[in-house]
């Protein structure tokens, strides 16, 4: 392809967002007209076409010298104000192509799953709508040129899902869901917005190219307005709240695990593919800032690793797949975070696992909608088990993304986790020995609640009803179960140390912050081995308490064991009971302060700041009870405040 | 009383005013009847007229006069309309208080 | 020495600065005499005759005036009475345009109603001049007198609805309140009067400008009370308590033109009192408008949270809106004013095509306007839901409409007077306000309409009026977040050259 | 003792005195008499300080034409006895005094921060010897009112068509209610007794609730604080 050739396609990138947002509107509108395959075929036709349009982009940058892999172009000038304007425009480079990648190909996949699993609802159509403007506001997100813009699908993304975490609406339980994951999003945006203020009055402008160029100058090199040091900080932290929001970080965690009230594969769309790694993505583009303040590095690590290890405590203690699921990812975005919170190699790291990432937990999610889909809904680990057997193709599955995530060789799990601890381990900085011993921790947690999810589902006895009648789902649902299964494998190879493609592709969006390509060391091996040590012992944890769980025992998991240092060994039943007081208990007594600070204080600021602002609205009404009367006492009293302000101004004359 | 020999200070009369314009303000929280609210609408008026030509004559300047003009104006005007829409609430409901009109509230 | 024999010099009249609101009057005035002499059946004539005089009038105004008055300098007519600029030439405009809408949207409305009376267009072109009129006015008797103009059209306006009791009990609210506010303010007038010795606010400058006032109690507490009359009438908080009740009870058509009119008219009289006027006094009035603007905000966003009728929701909110207005206005520099004209012109769009939207799906009576018969709308009325959560997005202020650009502009006028505390408050504000707007959002797109038998089976009727307003107000709203510059630039010009 | 002493003291207590009349008296009609007398003595007070001419506009546009306004609307609508629930209210003992304390209050706020001591800083053209001068008060005046004052006088019709157009088109019955008395209809009689039972459904306001919110429904425990819920609280 010749130079020319590929700039023209990549001044055409904005068609992709167009295309789905086009066929989200069509599908929107025609609502009910458009009758049930249709409206599902336009929708997948719709985000198939964005995903081949976006490989023939992606090839298009591909066939570029690496040093020009920075496309910008710009729209139209969007002028709001006399000196200040803003050049809406989009911007391809590796970054923004990968996720683009990610938005469009997950979101085929599941775009095509969903043709079964939605099948049959009353608002099959407007399903469709809704999830192509979520993909197609996820995308203006990733290739926007400029803060505003990014914030523009930031915001939309935000307000997309909401709308499908809701939208089975007709149980309260999922609308107060929708309503958690607005709230804690809200006060995230909140703080994001304050740091675009605040970016703005530092810099004067919203456009990358000036904001990271006044970044570069405070490190010392290029024209711009330098930012000091406590602004940048005060900038990273504001983006951080931002990010804790939209990613499901500590503290504003809360909404993800609620939000599994929704659709399965909205699950899989938002917590896989999506809108909770606009986080990750977020920091990964102003890494110059973050480059400015080592303490709000620091602090972005902590607050990742420390949210990997505290979510997957919590993961350990659940009994439904689906919140297992979700507490997983959260556990694994705080990876991500931390990654590209200790910057260095560990931005491509972090990339690296959020497309690892979208792989295995939209396999695994989709898994997980398989077994509801043969279940009727249901999801309780203590009534499934022996699973294997009657639905092989999903056991397989299910248990090549559950490898994947708990980091055994090959699966791309293995080598992305692998990549952001050694990031985290060989980093510079002094904390980061401390945060890879947490993240291996972590490591250890997250295998081990993988292969109890799994083992007690598909292992064992079975624990379901005589009324129940699993089947294996159908071909449209385990195909593309098959594809993701097939990428989690194969997407390991992109960043294998030695070779590290991933991290040449993307140096040229993280140029001499993106630190040095990993070699074949010892210290690598070493670290590698300790990694898969770690998963394998997790694994082989889960299979020795819960492979052979039988119908009595599941039940009896979730019930009170008196603790006995006789008991404690007898039985398979009672490390059980062990984890069950040993790693649980503690971990949910711990947890369990800070559950309760998650149910009471978190969720209580989260929902207060709705639930006061609407009692203040209440008190405030009382007043306006209708009189003119008391209409006019009120105006009075406003002047006769005035009048106190004019007093108290001294200007009186007294 | 020695000040009374010459002539009040235009303060004497914005003094009256402002208690005249107190009462009209006052009146108009506690009568319930619409009309005597717009009573006391005029009676702030005329306070305020009064005010204007003193003013006007401590400054030894016309417009006071001339707004006090224009505050006749606007205060039958708005007499009118007021009547004109009590007249059709009356026909409704046969009642002039306005305590009576608050089916709008919250 | 007869009376008579003595001269009386000529008056000083300049018919020319203010031949848009001559045309605008005279159009009123054609109605009334027409409706004098004989009838049209249809009243569709007189709306028709109204368009186009509020037409011909902004074109005026754009075509004659525009050009020549952000040229040069002020140009003060009929003795310093009205200032003729690319301020007020830019509000008249803006009027034109409100005036237009408000045409549309009424015609099919008094047909549906059977409250046919052409006198309705009248009176919509008489407040409109007082709109214009407010603008222009240079002299603070002109400001009272075309307030009460305005006042008076839209008390009419209120009551309009005769078979429903709520149209005129909104109608007796406004009136009295409004009536009592006027004397308050009135008061305020003849305080600065009396402590200044003059009406013509240019020439109250010039007393600032030669004069240090030892004791300004009465300057200042004139300043005050006027601000509190102008505030009623933007309803800004505490002054806001008429505001729901006569947007709930008044016909739609109205609130949607009474919305932006009534801002638009006191918030230019408020900008040239204070900011040409009473420029001097600028630090005691930026903390007045402050808390009204701050207590505006958020009392406005709180109060809206808990309503259960559309139209009164949408009162909270533009008490908030006005919130924001001021918030330009406080900032007290060109930049801020721009910002907060540009505000009102996509406010303007916003509330017209609010309202055409409630108007259409409250039908007869407008008895549908609760939330709860908002209800499930998308699965019936798909489209006037999908347009209403557009407009109710714009109002949030969500990036990519007008709405968003009218708050950043006024943001930004504040952030460069660093007023920070205010762009905190504001941005709080706008996330309660978020809230509330995704409320009825929400609501709309539930699906359990099945319920509600009467609604599902009658459509919304939208005729030809409101679907044009829809039209207009749909792609100022986006053109206007898109390519803001063409506006910002006029508002810039009509601030600058003052 | 200067003569206008004498005008002041006597039309300001009159003033005064009629202005609390307007405020206490129970009947509208004697209200409205009392309104007279108010408006009558700030014809007075004008003529104290010779402004001739807004004296006399005083008594034949106020007392010729307002009041009698009123009077004639409260003729007409029968509203001339006292509403029982407002009688009861101006009987309370603690009225007078509350009255007294609210006008005290206001007045007393608005004197402190002008200040008893006002400052006129400018002197105008218009004195007294420019006044005569010109022939007079009236003279004076509309000469200014047709020259400098032209616009807003002009203005001032427009205020006057716009009012006696919205009167007309609220005041006038419809056709449909043409020809029955007060302009009832037995369909429209059936509505207007619908919504008085609906009020009284409410409950009778007692004097001092006027203040207190009566049916706000508080309902502080609601969760669902975005969907699906919402209070009654609609038209009587």
């Amino acid at each position: 392809m010749s130079k020319e050739a590929a700039e023209n396609i990549l001044e055409l990138a904005w068609i992709v967002p167009l295309i789905c947002l086009v066929s989200a509107g069509v599908l929107t509108t025609l609502g009910r007209k458009l009758k049930e395959p249709w409206g599902g075929v336009v929708g997948v036709g719709a985000v198939g076409v964005a995903f081949l349009v976006t490989v023939v982009v992606f090839a298009a940058l591909l066939s570029l010298p690496a040093d020009q892999r920075v496309f910008e172009h710009v729209l139209f000038e969007w002028i709001p104000a006399g000196g200040f304007r803003i050049e809406a425009g989009f911007l391809v480079d590796p970054l923004s192509i990968l996720w683009m990648l990610l938005v469009t190909g997950v979101g085929f996949v599941i775009h095509v799953y969903s043709l079964g699993y939605i099948a049959g609802d009353e608002r099959y159509t407007t399903f469709f709508g809704q999830m192509n403007l979520f993909v197609a506001s996820m995308l203006i997100l990733v290739l926007g040129n400029n803060f505003l813009v990014l914030f523009v699908g930031w915001e939309l993304v935000g307000a997309c899902s909401y709308l499908l975490i809701g939208f089975w609406f007709k149980k309260i339980e999922n609308s107060s869901a929708g309503n958690k994951a607005f709230f804690a999003n809200r006060v995230g945006d909140f703080g994001f917005l304050v740091g675009l203020m605040l970016i703005f009055a530092t810099v004067g402008s919203l456009d990358f190219d000036t904001v990271f160029g006044a970044a570069y100058a405070s490190l010392g090199g290029g024209a711009g307005v330098p930012i000091a040091l406590g602004t940048a900080t005060a900038i990273c932290l504001l983006l951080l709240v931002g990010v804790t929001g939209k990613s499901a970080q500590v503290p504003l965690y809360v909404w993800l695990a609620d939000a599994m009230a929704g659709p399965t594969p909205v699950s899989a769309l938002i917590h896989a593919a999506t809108m909770v790694t606009a986080g990750v993505y977020l920091i990964s583009r102003a890494h110059p800032l973050f480059a400015l303040s080592e303490v709000s590095r620091a602090i972005v690590t902590f607050v990742g690793i420390g949210t990997a290890f505290y979510a997957a405590t919590i993961a350990l203690g659940q009994y439904r797949v689906k919140r297992v699921l979700a507490y997983s990812t959260i556990s694994q975005l705080g990876y991500m975070i931390a990654a590209v919170g200790i910057g260095g190699a560990g931005y491509a790291a972090g990339v690296f696992h959020v497309i690892s990432h979208g792989f295995f937990k939209a396999l695994l999610f989709l898994g997980a909608g398989s077994l509801m889909h043969a279940m009727h809904g249901e999801e309780d680990m203590r009534r499934l088990g022996g699973l294997r057997k009657v639905m092989p193709w999903t056991a397989g599955l299910f248990l090549v993304g559950g490898l994947s995530i708990s980091g055994i060789i090959p699966f791309s799990g293995f080598w992305s986790k692998d990549a952001i601890l050694g990031a985290l381990y060989e980093s510079p900085e002094s904390w980061g020995k401390i945060a890879w011993g947490i993240g291996l921790a972590a490591a250890f947690l997250t295998a081990l609640y993988m292969f109890r999810t799994y083992f007690l589902t598909f292992t064992g006895d079975r624990s379901w009803g005589d009324e129940a009648h699993p089947h294996e789902s159908p071909w449209v649902m385990v195909i593309p179960m098959l594809v993701l299964a097939v990428g989690t494998t194969l997407w390991g190879l992109a960043d294998l140390p030695g070779s590290q493609w991933l991290h040449g592709f993307l140096e040229p969006t993280f140029g001499v912050f993106g630190g040095e390509a990993e070699r074949w060391t010892g210290e690598v091996v070493l670290l590698l081995t300790a990694g898969l040590l770690v998963g394998v012992l997790g694994v082989a944890t889960a299979y020795a308490v819960w492979s052979r769980a039988t119908r009595e025992r599941r039940i009896s998991f979730g019930e009170r064991i008196p603790a006995g240092a006789g008991m404690f060994w007898r039985k398979a039943y009672d490390v059980d009971a062990a984890l069950e007081y040993g790693v649980r208990r503690p971990g949910w007594e711990l947890t369990g302060v800070l559950a309760t600070v998650d149910e009471d204080a978190i969720d209580r600021t989260v929902m207060g700041i709705g639930g006061g602002a609407k009692r203040a609205g209440r008190q405030l009404a009382r007043l306006q009870n209708g009189s003119v009367r008391v209409y006019a006492s009120v105006f009075l009293g406003g002047v006769v405040l005035i009048a106190a302000y004019v007093i108290v101004r001294g200007g009186a004359g007294l | 009383m020695e000040f009374l020999q010459t002539p009040p200070d235009p303060d004497a009369y914005i003094v009256l005013a402002v208690f005249l314009f107190s009462i009209g303000a006052v009146g108009f929280l506690v009568r319930r009847n619409a009309i005597v609210m717009f009573m006391c609408i005029e009676l702030m008026l005329n306070a305020v007229n009064l005010s204007l030509v003193s003013f006007g004559r401590a400054l030894s300047d016309l417009s006071g006069q001339i707004l006090v003009f224009f505050v006749l104006v606007v205060a039958a005007a708005e007499v009118m309309v007021g009547l004109a829409i009590l007249v059709a609430i009356f026909r409704r409901r046969a009642r002039a208080s306005a305590d009576d009109m608050s089916s709008l509230k919250g | 020495m007869s009376v008579l024999a003595q001269a009386i010099p000529a008056p000083q009249t300049d018919y020319t600065t203010i031949i848009p609101e001559l045309i605008v009057l005279g159009t009123g005035l054609l109605i009334v005499l027409m409706l004098a002499i004989r009838r049209f059946s249809n009243i569709g004539w007189y709306a028709l005759i109204a368009a186009l005089g509020f037409a011909a009038a902004g074109i005026v105004a754009y075509v004659d005036l525009w050009p020549e008055v952000t040229d040069g300098a002020a140009t003060y007519a009929f003795s310093g009475m009205v200032a003729a600029d690319g301020f007020s030439t830019f509000v008249v405009i803006l009027s034109c345009v409100a005036g237009v809408l408000a045409v549309l949207l009424a015609n099919s409305y008094l047909k549906r109603e059977g409250l046919d009376k052409a006198e309705y267009f009248a009176l919509l072109l008489f407040s409109a001049a007082g709109v214009q009129f407010m603008a222009m006015a240079n002299n603070l008797v002109m400001v009272f007198l075309a307030l009460e103009i305005l006042s008076v059209c839209l008390y009419v306006l209120s009551a309009w609805n005769r078979d429903k009791f709520a149209s005129q009990e909104a109608g007796m609210k406004y009136l009295l309140l409004g009536a009592y506010t006027s004397a308050i303010m009135l008061f305020g007038i003849s305080f600065l009067y009396g402590g200044t010795g003059t009406l013509n606010i240019a020439a109250l400058a010039q007393f600032f400008a030669r004069n240090v006032l030892e004791n300004q109690g009465l300057v200042f507490l004139g300043m005050a009370l006027v601000v509190v009359g102008l505030a009623f009438k933007i309803a800004a908080v505490p002054f806001h308590m008429w505001a729901p009740d006569v947007y709930q009870g008044a016909p739609a058509p109205v609130v949607g033109y009474m919305a932006a009119a009534a801002k638009i008219a006191a918030f230019a009289a408020l900008f040239r009192i204070l900011f040409l006027g009473l420029s001097a006094m600028e630090v005691d009035w930026k903390p007045l408008l402050w808390g009204l603007a701050i207590l505006s905000m958020i009392v406005g966003s709180l109060l809206a949270l808990v309503q259960s009728d559309v139209k009164r929701m949408m009162a909270y909110s533009s008490i908030s809106h006005a919130g924001f207005i001021a918030i330009g206005v406080a900032a007290a520099s060109a930049e801020g004013m721009s910002g907060a004209l540009f505000y009102l012109v996509t406010y303007t769009f916003m509330i017209a095509g609010a309202f055409a939207v409630i108007d259409c799906i409250g039908r007869k009576d407008e008895q549908y306007t609760k939330y709860e018969d908002y209800r499930g709308l998308f699965a019936r009325e798909p489209l006037l839901a999908a347009i209403l959560t557009f407009f109710l997005f714009a109002l949030a202020g969500i990036p990519g409409t007008s709405g968003f650009v009218a708050k950043f502009v006024v943001f930004e006028g504040a952030a460069e007077g660093g007023q920070w505390a205010l762009i905190g408050i504001g941005t709080v504000a706008a996330v309660i306000a978020l809230f509330f707007y995704l409320r009825l959002i929400v609501l709309m797109y539930m699906q359990d309409s099945t319920e509600r038998p009467d609604l599902a089976e009658t459509r919304a009727r939208v005729a030809a009026g409101p679907a044009v307003v829809l039209a207009v107000t749909v792609a100022a709203t986006v053109l206007l977040g898109i390519l803001p510059q063409g506006l910002l630039d006029m508002a810039g010009q009509a601030v600058f050259a003052l | 003792m200067s003569g206008e002493w004498i005008l002041y003291i006597v039309f300001g207590a009159t003033a005064l005195v009629s202005a609390i009349g307007v405020v206490f008296l129970a009947n509208p009609i004697h209200s409205a008499l009392s309104l007279i007398g108010a408006l009558a003595s700030v014809a007075g007070l004008f003529l104290a300080q010779e402004a001739f001419f807004l004296s006399v506009v005083q008594i034949i546009v106020y007392t010729g034409a307002v009041v009698v306004l009123f009077l004639f609307v409260i003729m007409l609508l029968g509203i001339d006895s006292a509403d029982p629930r407002e009688e009861q209210l101006l009987r309370r003992q603690w009225f007078p005094w509350a009255f007294l304390g609210g006008v005290i209050g206001v007045g007393g706020l608005v004197l402190t921060i002008t200040g008893i001591d006002l400052p006129f800083g400018v002197s105008g053209t218009d004195t007294a010897d420019a006044v005569n001068e010109a022939g007079g008060n009236v003279q004076a005046l509309s000469e200014r009112l047709f020259t400098d004052w032209l616009l807003p006088f002009e203005l001032t019709s427009i205020l006057v068509v716009a009012a006696i157009v919205g009167g007309v088109v609220l005041a006038k019955r419809t056709k449909d209610l043409r020809g029955s008395g007060m302009g009832l209809t037995p369909d429209l009689a059936e509505r207007i007794s619908e919504e008085v039972e609906a009020d009284a459904a409410e409950g009778e306001l007692d004097p001092e609730d006027a203040f207190e919110a009566d049916d706000v429904d508080p309902d502080p425990d609601s969760d669902a604080v975005l969907v699906g819920e919402t209070s009654e609280n609609g038209e009587g």
